[in-house]
């Protein structure tokens, strides 16, 4: 295997809604950014990859105008996943695993404020038995967090506990859109959104995009003092049916978690993009984490949620960490679908 | 950055369109049963059934073809309350989607319980399938409804 | 650098306007034991799923591959899905064969599909937006004018178009799993079919289909010992540029000009024109033909139309193209670049059947989409590299 | 749905129905508030100067924004570059069949733009042709590219083949 790494990361501010700009205008500054920082031009790209989602937009092939804000020319070697962008990662770095590029650009970006994002997301259902009920991604969430705690595997003060840190984490990151200092018992008096979730349980809607720079070997260590090398990377889907998959649990961050070989030492920090509370408890322990490791110092997705970036996100932020020495291991995740339905493992060390 | 500027301009945008789903071989059976006012399970090679049915198996993508009555009754394994239903989803009032085990059924089916209120809801809870006047074969001729006493006498 | 990675197995449905006996699953499950069966492999034996196909809307699922990986042996497995518009069909055979040449997987499963049918993808493609007038009529709208531009640009004779379309219908009738079979084609025919775009007749467009098409890739060991021959690939390549800027050549991108060219150069090709045997090009549009000719550098440019005109893409030519009827043929949009793709494999593993090339060792496989500026290619050989 | 209420369901009619506010950007924005007032806004890419309309948020080719000074009124006159006349319906689009679409470069542009023509018989249309803006009537002027209803021919000479050809 090459030795791969994360270089740099850039992000925009996650918002509610972007009312100006639409998505190339949010992607535009991202990349530019990127390259700025890294001191590189297009030139030096071997591969771009990115991800995101006509349905967001409400518009066939939305990702083409994505290219637009690469300045695709001379023409570029890219790809796109419809996807979130750390799966966009995923295919970059097989595309230098292979030797067919050594400096590969990354992006995601979505504007779920054009929609109704809960109620889109119903199309990811079985389109036969299961979306023509428009179950709506909240109340999916919900019937997974009730399993839960029905059975006995978690509270809601262990959910709210999960918001007040993570919130708490936000107030550290300029970027994030949810955060502050919040009491358990406060939150807890708040009434259900979908019952037997709270607005604190949901991640928020979030415009926003974000890019990283992956390189090989000495490419990574002339553009970056500290990479973050990527030391296992899997990603697992399980089938959809939720009547059918054990929801209490998530066995595809277990087996990616395995495959990526997490187990093999301690872990500084985790970036999760669980975007309920319940779920980030799931991860966590699909994840096997323990008290050494700080959680979502970013905040997260429950912080800030820009859908088809935010698992990307999630990698540049646990990046970041190793960048500057607070972590020697790092872990990030990513996930897509209802009920955590496909995951994401990233093992990332100095 | 103080200076006053205009906003982009924003309007709405509908995105509409009549898909027409051919079914298959197996989901035919389980709609056309939908509109016959049964329900039908799939059974996979270790004997459990699956509702609704799939053509393969989830787990094995073993096809799947013996087709064999559930419910119409059956027990709430988990759900979830919506106050306020969006204009595209089953019902015009609260109402709850639920993971319904039905009788006969190794799985839950995911469905909707006009249960009126919330009160009324509980894990464990038993309810029967009511079908509407509709009989047009899709998953939305059905909803479940709370099993009083007298429907559950009449089961037993 | 890179492992080698052959294709083993080869599925591809029945295609045809209404696939209506089968569910999405089931067109997806319909290539897909085809290629296990190809491939003398069983789901368990699948390391990864790669699914390919054009726009969600065309289907209304959004990531329908969440949904039907199940289907295709796919439950705790690695599974990715790609969008690359009109050559994600030929970008998902290359992520697949990527996830081989890495060494991370010994056997991946890929699977491109397009289920026309459940909509409109005149619709699909024409969504209006607010703000804009709605003035291109799907695919043709937008192309018709670039072909205008072709053909005042090379001078080629009017009817180049009409004899593509003649010949890769006759070609469509040696293949039993194309859509349109039109036992009676001829020149007059496509002549006298409707000017839909003008200069594009009716006939000289593609249909719309249901479809999908797969392919069971392995590493070295596993291909070199595979029960039927393996494809080996020497080469894939893409390259991508923006829809429009000032002075973009929007007939002769220089997109597919780099692709071709660094495409041959890592499969150690010089003349292209000599040493491949066959070619399987996405050409929706008969004009496409000699316009892509010259955009994988076969002839020089404003020149491909003469390859057209002499016959050299026939079947008895010296490059044959579009054995398999190619996209005019068959058009399940998501996977008519991994048809390419496959077809050019099955000719050098000489498994075409009635539409095969006697002795094609080499053959390119060709998918280009949006508006003629993302391109993907492969060349595959039955030896090694 | 089965009109037969015994023959089985093989397909099933399921409608998908959703509501989107899209945002034109800041860049299209400017563009669209004056085609409102019925000015023709381009804008100069900052790298090389050329000339963009309709306008982007960025230039594609140098993946850099738009600036706000760079905006250009453009004349709404033009020389058609490539044209296909249509003969197929397409349920988004409201015109009578056959029209022309066209791919038409304004003066001062350095970027092709859609539209269709109008007022010219089918035998005439050409490579080439002078084009002028038919507006619809002020009052009815919206934030749309529709203000425009079509193009239409001018009694001039043609624009020679090289003056456009890069354009397609």
């Amino acid at each position: 295997m090459r030795d791969v790494a994360v270089v740099a990361f850039s992000q925009s501010l996650s918002k509610r809604r972007e009312a100006d700009r639409n998505e190339v205008e949010i992607l535009i500054p991202v990349i530019h950014e990127l390259r700025t920082n890294a001191g590189i031009t297009n030139e030096d790209l071997d591969f771009v990859c990115s991800g995101s989602s006509d349905y967001l937009a409400g518009q066939s092939f939305a990702f083409v105008s994505g290219l637009d804000a690469v300045g695709a020319w001379p023409p570029v070697c890219e790809s796109h996943v419809e996807m979130d962008g750390a799966w966009a990662l995923y295919e970059a770095w097989v595309k230098i695993q292979m030797g067919y590029a050594d400096l590969a650009l990354v992006y995601g970006f979505g504007k779920p404020s054009m929609g109704d994002l809960p109620l889109t997301m119903a199309l990811q259902l079985d389109p036969y038995s299961v979306m023509p009920l428009w179950p709506d991604a909240v109340s999916i969430a919900a019937l997974q967090a009730r399993l839960l705690l029905d059975g006995g595997l978690l509270s809601e003060r262990d959910m709210a506990e999960v918001a007040v840190r993570d919130r708490a984490h936000a107030k550290e990151n300029p970027f994030a859109q949810v955060k502050g200092d919040f009491g358990v018992d406060q939150i807890l008096a708040d009434p259900y959104l979908v019952s037997p979730l709270r607005k604190h349980d949901c991640s928020p809607i979030s415009d926003g995009a974000s890019a990283v720079l992956l390189a090989a070997g000495d490419r990574a260590k002339q553009l970056c003092k500290r990479p973050a090398w990527i030391r296992g990377i899997e990603h697992i889907c399980e089938p959809q049916d939720l009547g059918v998959r054990d929801l209490t649990r998530s066995r595809s961050v277990e087996i990616a978690a395995e495959k990526a070989g997490l187990g093999a030492g301690k872990v500084d920090v985790a970036e999760l993009s669980a975007p309920f509370t319940h779920q980030e408890i799931l991860v966590e322990r699909a994840l096997g984490l323990g008290t050494e490791t700080r959680v979502n110092p970013s905040g997260g997705a429950l912080a800030g949620n820009p859908i088809m970036a935010v698992g990307l996100s999630r990698i540049g932020e646990a990046a970041r960490r190793v960048w500057d020495g607070s972590a020697d291991r790092a872990v990030a995740h990513a996930t897509s679908g209802p009920c955590l339905q496909q995951n994401l493992v990233c093992v990332l060390e100095g | 950055m103080s200076s006053p500027r205009e906003h982009s301009l924003t309007t709405s945008h509908k995105l509409e369109y009549g898909y027409k789903r051919s079914l298959g071989p197996v989901l035919s059976r389980f709609f056309t049963g939908i509109r016959d006012r049964k329900i039908l399970g799939a059974r996979r090679a270790d004997g459990t059934v699956i509702v609704p049915p799939k053509e393969y198996d989830p787990d094995t993508s073993a096809a799947l073809d013996e087709l064999t009555p559930v419910g119409p009754g059956g027990v709430v394994k988990s759900w979830a309350w919506v106050s306020e239903p969006r204009r595209q989803q089953p019902l015009d009032r609260a109402f709850a989607y639920a993971l319904i085990q039905l009788d006969g059924a190794d799985t839950s089916f995911l469905h909707v319980v006009d249960a009126k209120e919330e009160s009324a809801m509980n894990t464990g809870m038993r309810v029967v399938a009511a079908w509407s006047d509709q009989a047009t074969g899709a998953i939305t001729d059905l909803s479940f409804v709370p099993e009083s006493k007298n429907s559950r006498e009449d089961a037993n | 650098m890179a492992e080698l990675c052959g294709v083993i197995g080869i599925g591809q449905t029945q295609y045809a306007a209404k696939r209506q006996e089968l569910s999405m699953p089931g067109l997806l499950r319909e290539a897909a034991e085809r290629a296990l069966e190809d491939a003398d492999c069983t789901w368990a034996d699948i390391d990864a799923v790669v699914i390919g196909k054009a726009p969600d809307m065309f289907e209304g699922v959004m990531m329908p591959e969440l949904f039907l990986n199940d289907a295709i042996g796919g439950a705790y497995k690695p599974m990715l899905r790609v969008h690359t518009a009109g050559s994600v069909g030929g970008s998902t055979a290359i992520v697949a064969a990527s996830l081989v040449q890495s060494g991370i997987h010994d056997r991946v499963l890929t699977v491109a599909y397009e289920k026309q049918s459940e909509s409109n993808a005149t619709w699909a493609l024409t969504i209006s937006m607010p703000f804009s007038v709605a003035t291109v009529a799907g695919a043709g709208g937008y192309f018709a004018p670039l072909v205008r531009g072709y053909i005042r640009r090379s001078g080629a004779p009017e009817d180049t178009g009409i004899r593509v379309a003649v010949k890769d219908r006759q070609n469509a009738l040696k293949n039993p799993l194309a859509h349109l079979q039109l036992e009676d084609i001829s020149f007059d025919m496509v002549a006298d079919s409707p000017m839909l775009w003008d200069p594009i007749r009716y006939l000289e467009t593609c249909p719309s289909s249901d479809g999908a098409c797969a392919m069971v890739m392995a590493k070295e060991s596993i291909a070199t010992d595979s029960t039927r021959p393996a494809a080996w690939i020497h080469a894939t390549e893409m390259r991508s540029e923006p829809t429009m800027f000032s002075g973009r050549d929007q007939v002769m991108p220089r997109a597919t000009l780099d692709n071709a060219a660094s495409l041959y150069k890592k499969a150690g090709i010089q003349n292209p024109r000599s040493e491949i045997d066959c070619a399987e090009i996405y050409v929706p549009f008969s004009w496409f033909e000699p316009m892509w000719m010259e955009g994988m550098l076969f002839a020089p440019i404003n020149e491909g139309w003469k390859m057209t005109y002499e016959g050299s893409t026939a079947l008895d030519g010296d490059l044959p193209v579009n054995m398999s009827g190619g996209v005019l043929s068959s058009n399940p949009i998501g996977a008519s670049g991994m048809i390419r793709f496959a077809e050019a494999a099955l000719q050098v593993r000489g498994m075409a059947g009635e539409h095969q090339i006697d002795g094609a060792r080499k053959a390119l496989g060709h998918a280009y989409g949006g508006g003629s500026q993302y391109f993907s290619t492969w060349i595959v050989d039955n030896r090694k590299p | 749905m089965s009109e037969e209420a015994n023959e089985p369901i093989e397909v099933l009619r399921l409608p998908v129905e959703l509501e989107y506010q899209y945002t034109a950007g800041e860049s299209a924005s400017r563009f669209l508030r004056a085609i409102k007032r019925g000015k023709l806004l381009g804008q100069r890419c900052p790298v090389d100067g050329r000339v963009y309309f309709p306008t982007r948020g960025c230039c594609p080719q140098h993946g850099v924004p738009m600036a706000d000074d760079g905006s250009v009124e453009l004349p709404d006159v033009g020389t058609l570059v490539t044209y296909s006349i249509v003969r197929i319906p397409s349920e988004n689009i409201p015109l009578d069949l056959p029209y022309v679409t066209i791919q038409v470069l304004l003066d001062g542009a350095d970027t092709v733009m859609m539209h269709v023509l109008g007022e010219c018989a089918l035998e005439d249309v050409h490579m080439g042709m002078r084009l002028k803006a038919k507006w619809k009537p002020e009052e009815e002027w919206e934030s749309s590219v529709g203000n425009i209803l079509y193009f239409v021919p001018q009694d001039e000479p043609d624009a020679p083949y090289d003056s456009y050809k890069e354009h397609i």
